[in-house]
């Protein structure tokens, strides 16, 4: 495990960030998500040392990361808020904090442009960022956060303020460093971003863990909404009278041109839905899908304000 | 129709025509500060030489006829005088913030997308300053005046100094332009309200800290021109007490002054520009 | 400390840009400037300085614009201005997380800003003060005073030094340093100098007129200071309100 | 009203010599309408020439009716704008800021406070109105943001950013209320976003600007055309022999790293194939849904990125 916690907590002042989480962060892209004041980027602030524990202990790749410099050869972490020296252009700033990581002036250099080139900034590293657009200052900030090639990735909102075809490049490009063996956490509160990347979330809420793992398997655990299923067919009707037959179906409700079925048993009643469209016993069926397994259900559903 | 729509709903009152916006801007404006418990005391301080007068014109008036506490010109030239140590520290206290906070805070973003033009925005903010300024300096004035009417039972005392009530005015009038323009040119440079306020310290203390070394050592009144705040005192005292002998040196002043709040217009006209907000 | 002489090297970058450069450059120009305006109108004889009686000589003159002009509000507001800003200024513009998590310890960001202030400020000031050295007093009688100059220079230095390390604590220690240091030079120094007793030895002012034992103890104060404040933003938690 | 919201008639904007918005020709309709672009294209140009904040080099512009280099103020005064950053006035209270912007923008002062309080309750500010701005998390400075630009009661609106910084469930109430704005109330919108689903989900017609040029404009429905026959299936249970089934019944199939396969149905093919191959290999259908083209891949069209880039959502 990259990232362990045992029984965390973080409060200052009255406010609580953390209460009691202790949670294991596995290779590959990890969605952090939770509501606004869910904890997450308290949580992010302890993994990446800029904030000490009150309790418990946290962990990367095994050893403490609060007052333990020597961690951040491995780290990258990518900030939420928008600061920067706008009176430096993007390579100098990129080749100065290189610098620090005990690189010489020309191996700095060669990771400045190895970064800019991977975000795309290489034609505007000379100017400064001060002149830079939103897009661009997001994207010069993650590569601050790539430019010693840590094997562990913390970005806190990457993608806010990108243009589309911006986000779905950084989409990608963070699926190739998960790809190269990096391990990345992303905090996000946009869900469909989240669900583009991967499907391994670490769902928080008042500052405790509320769901961790695959999203699918987590919505195939949430009891108290039975797994829903909606089936579009030329003949809803036929459709439901026959999937009644079996003991698998809880409820049929009819929706636009399709009937929405909901099963405790979703293997059972799969395998003899895909019989029964195989049949075309009950006409053609067109479509199958459900609706409530996706990351938006599982937050709804788990995160009830 | 039984059930109301409980959304949003239209307006239905009346909307004001435009060219108002500079008074909404003003009034509001003055809310902010006096809520603030320090100004409320900063103010009752700045009247604190009023009523140091008003016992003088009283004991003048009435019981002692010695020359000492009968009023005089002179007596206003000097309360007004006086009154520019409170001037430099309300202008701070209100006018730093003016346009800087608005600069931090995006706010003239909010402001120009309303239908109210630069100048409303510029006008409000300086009337918002200027009155805060008048209430220590005009407006006591006046009140020590109609204080002396009162006090000694007869009009003779404004028909023997006809020129008193336009000298009086005329110098509070320069007073509170030139500190409320000065100090809203510089909050226009700024985002940080205390970067605003230490250039409007530094302009006011250095000048005139320079001017007096400069002075003393030169011995030629002439530098005087390097700090607004003494080249003020010199028209003011030309304004109580009739044109001074260097005559030339008045007119100087005066284009010194005029060139200073020039200086300040463009800085705020090129500041305060539309094009800039919507980000 | 190879993470003091990398972050020496951006301070220094960040220290010759923008308003800071600025500053100093007012803080060591305006002498020169009082310097030459002085020179001409003396030589051209318009003015003389008459102090009570007596013609005061250049010299004299030069002495009292050390102590007044550098020492007094010079060096002191150089000092407040670039103390507190090393650190507030970043924690304030959130910049100093990128600073946080790289691999060295966190007292070489102080350590190294404080001696990226210190040459820069050396460099701006003590060439000034020389330069009105030489514009005011004239070359004929300039020989016995090289040393009293040379004097003046250093209190210049360790007053540098001390006030500089005196703010950076502050800076580290407290939220909003800026206005209490303004309010300690301005307001307490010269106020406790006057005053009786040990008063006047609560002032940093007080050890740079006290000749090189009250210097020496100066420099002493001044590192053990830097020494806290690198300890202290070690142990500190920065926590960057939204 | 049926007469366009705004029209631009080859507007165009120059800063010294960069040319932010080149020759600009658009009717924008009542209702709800997106404004798209990358970063760059113009928006924030647009709005601000709209706003009659930034006089175009060439070109006419009418809004409401109004002609904007001759009655700006007027249209200023029915037109309500949300900036994208954080905007609000130092040491105010919301209800006391709400009501102040009322005043500026016309209304007698007890109207604009009483206005005030009504709009904030309409945002889902009405707890929180007496508290000071600063103190708002992102999502309620998001709102408070709306309410300024509701409060005189606009036909117009402009949104730059809505829902950005705000957690899911405030972004779905904040649509909620975009939504419900442009079609009960008629006011017309303009909502410039970088989250596609967002404006898919609010708007009905876009205008897609593209280095300050008109890239693409229309209704969503047209623009996006038919949904051509791909079909995206997930199974549980599959298998190599069961993908190499599929392409032996001459549909192609791609995708298989990413969980989601992509099938190329042709026309007359009906999807009972897939069933039945699923079935003979004891493959579970767990999903299977037609690919329509999202606003995404329009955007992507408009921009001439690569189709198929714009189509493989994990390519």
């Amino acid at each position: 495990m990259i990232i362990a916690t045992e029984r965390l907590s973080k409060w200052y002042g009255q406010v609580s960030g953390l209460n009691d989480v202790t949670v294991s962060v596995p290779e590959g892209i990890t969605g952090l998500l939770g509501p606004n004041g869910a904890g997450k980027s308290t949580f992010m602030k302890l993994v990446t040392g800029q904030l000490r524990p009150s309790t418990g202990t946290v962990r990367v790749f095994g050893e403490p990361i609060w007052g333990n410099p020597a961690q951040y050869h491995k780290l990258g972490f990518c900030p939420e808020q928008d600061a920067f020296y706008d009176h430096m252009t993007g390579r100098e700033w990129l080749e100065a904090l290189a610098e620090l990581h005990g690189m010489n002036a020309d191996t700095a250099h060669a990771a400045a442009t190895r970064a800019l080139e991977a975000v795309d900034l290489l034609d505007a590293g000379d100017r400064k960022i001060g002149g830079y657009s939103k897009g661009m200052r997001q994207r010069v900030k993650l590569a601050q956060a790539i430019a010693h090639d840590p094997a562990l990735l913390i970005l806190d909102e990457p993608l806010s303020g990108m243009d589309p075809l911006m986000r779905r490049r950084t989409i990608r490009l963070i699926k190739e460093w998960a790809r190269a063996g990096k391990t990345v956490v992303v905090s996000s509160h946009i869900l469909h971003e989240i669900e583009a990347m991967t499907s391994n979330i670490l769902l928080m809420h008042n500052g405790r863990i509320v769901a961790e793992g695959d999203v699918h398997q987590i919505r195939a655990l949430i009891d108290e909404h039975p797994h829903r299923v909606w089936i579009r067919a030329q003949d809803p009707h036929a459709v439901a009278r026959l999937l009644l037959g079996g003991d698998d179906v809880s409820s049929v409700k009819f929706a636009e041109e399709g009937v929405i079925v909901e099963t405790a048993k979703p293997d059972a009643f799969y395998t003899r839905l895909t019989a029964l469209a195989a049949s075309g016993e009950a006409g053609a069926i067109e479509e199958v899908t459900s609706p409530d397994d996706n990351l938006q259900a599982v937050f709804s559903y788990l995160v009830k304000q | 129709m039984p059930i109301h729509d409980q959304g949003y709903r239209h307006y239905a009152g009346d909307r004001a025509l435009h060219g108002r916006g500079w008074w909404v801007i003003a009034r509001h404006g003055m809310v902010a500060p006096l809520r603030e418990r320090r100004f409320l005391a900063l103010l009752l301080f700045a009247w604190s030489p009023f009523a140091v007068h008003a016992v003088q014109l009283y004991l003048g008036a009435t019981l002692v006829r010695s020359a000492f506490f009968v009023a005089t010109e002179e007596t206003f030239h000097t309360f007004l005088s006086q009154q520019r140590l409170f001037v430099f520290f309300i202008t701070i206290y209100v006018g730093a913030g003016l346009i800087a906070s608005d600069r931090q805070s995006n706010a003239l973003q909010v402001y120009l997308s309303k239908p109210i033009t630069r100048h409303d925005y510029i006008g409000g903010k300086l009337l918002t300053l200027a009155m805060f300024l008048a209430a220590v300096t005009w407006i006591p004035a006046m009140l020590l005046l109609l204080l002396q009417i009162l006090f000694s039972g007869s009009l003779d005392f404004v028909l023997d100094h006809p020129r008193l009530v336009p000298a009086i005015t005329l110098a509070a009038t320069l007073q509170v332009v030139l500190a409320a323009v000065t100090m809203l040119a510089l909050s226009s440079l700024s985002r940080s309200r205390r970067f605003a306020a230490m250039l409007y310290a530094g302009l006011v203390i250095f000048a005139g800290l320079l001017d007096t070394v400069l002075e003393g050592v030169t011995r030629n009144t002439a530098w005087m021109l390097i700090s607004p705040q003494n080249t003020l005192l010199f028209i003011i005292r030309a304004i109580f007490d009739g044109p001074p002998d260097n005559v030339a040196l008045l007119g100087s002043a005066v284009a010194a002054l005029v060139a200073l709040l020039i200086a300040c217009v463009l800085i705020l006209e090129r500041r305060v520009r539309a094009v800039d907000v919507v980000a | 400390m190879s993470a003091t002489r990398r972050m020496l090297e951006i301070t220094l970058g960040d220290m010759l840009w923008g308003r800071r450069a600025v500053f100093m450059a007012i803080a060591a120009g305006v002498p020169v400037l009082l310097a030459v305006v002085l020179r001409v109108a003396l030589a051209s004889g318009s003015a003389t300085v008459v102090v009570n009686g007596s013609r005061l000589s250049t010299e004299t003159m030069f002495g009292t614009a050390i102590t007044l002009l550098y020492l007094r509000f010079i060096v002191p507001a150089l000092g407040v201005y670039y103390g507190t800003s090393m650190i507030a200024d970043e924690v304030e513009d959130k910049t100093i997380t990128y600073l946080f998590v790289r691999p060295m310890r966190r007292g070489a960001i102080v350590l190294g800003k404080y001696l990226a202030y210190l040459v820069c400020v050396l460099a701006a000031v003590l060439p000034s003060a020389a330069l009105v050295f030489f514009i005011m007093v004239p070359f004929a009688n300039m020989g016995p005073l090289v040393d009293t100059f040379v004097r003046d220079l250093e209190q210049l230095a360790v007053g540098i030094a001390a006030y500089g390390a005196l703010f950076v604590l502050a800076g580290v220690t407290f939220k909003r340093p800026l206005v209490g240091g303004l309010i300690f030079v301005f307001g307490w120094e010269p106020i406790a100098s006057a005053l009786p007793g040990y008063v006047g030895q609560l002032t940093v002012a007080h050890y740079l007129q006290a000749g090189t034992a009250g210097m020496l103890g100066l420099v002493l104060a001044s590192a053990a200071a830097v020494l806290l404040a690198m300890r202290t933003i070690e142990h500190r938690e920065y926590v960057l309100e939204q | 009203m049926n007469e366009p919201a705004v029209v631009l008639d080859g507007v165009s904007v120059t800063y010294g010599r960069h040319e932010a918005l080149r020759n600009v020709t658009a009717e924008l309709p009542t209702g709800a309408i997106g404004l798209l672009g990358p970063n760059g294209a113009g928006k924030s140009t647009l709005i601000k020439a709209l706003l009659g904040l930034l006089p175009p080099s060439s070109g006419r512009m009418r809004v409401l009716g109004y002609d904007v280099r001759e009655s700006p103020l007027a249209i200023r005064a029915r037109v309500g704008y949300m900036p994208e950053s954080d905007a609000h006035m130092r040491g105010m209270t919301a209800v006391s800021f709400v009501a102040y912007c009322g005043e500026l923008a016309g209304l007698p002062s007890s109207n604009a406070m009483q206005r005030a309080h009504e709009v904030l309750f309409y945002v889902g500010l009405g707890e929180a109105r007496y508290r000071n701005v600063e103190t708002y998390s992102t999502g309620m400075k998001q709102r408070i943001k709306l309410a300024q630009a509701l409060v005189h009661d606009p036909d117009l609106l402009f949104l730059d950013e809505p829902t950005n910084g705000m957690d899911p469930k405030g972004r779905d109430e904040m649509l909620a209320l975009v939504r419900d704005i442009a079609t009960m109330k008629a006011i017309t919108l303009i909502l410039s976003s970088h989250l596609l689903p967002d404006v898919e989900f609010a708007c009905d017609h876009v205008l897609v600007l593209n280095r300050g040029a008109v890239a693409a404009q229309g209704p969503i429905a047209t623009l996006k055309g038919t949904s051509g026959r791909v079909f995206e299936l997930r199974v549980k249970g599959g298998n190599a022999s069961f993908l190499d089934a599929i392409r032996a019944e001459g549909l192609g199939c791609d995708g298989e790293t990413t969980g989601v396969l992509r099938v190329y149905v042709p026309e007359q093919r009906p999807t009972q194939a897939l069933f039945q191959i699923a079935a003979q290999h004891g493959v579970q259908v767990r999903h299977l849904r037609a690919s329509v083209p999202s606003l995404e891949d329009v955007f992507a069209r408009a921009l001439g990125e690569p189709l198929d880039a714009a189509r493989g959502k994990e390519v």
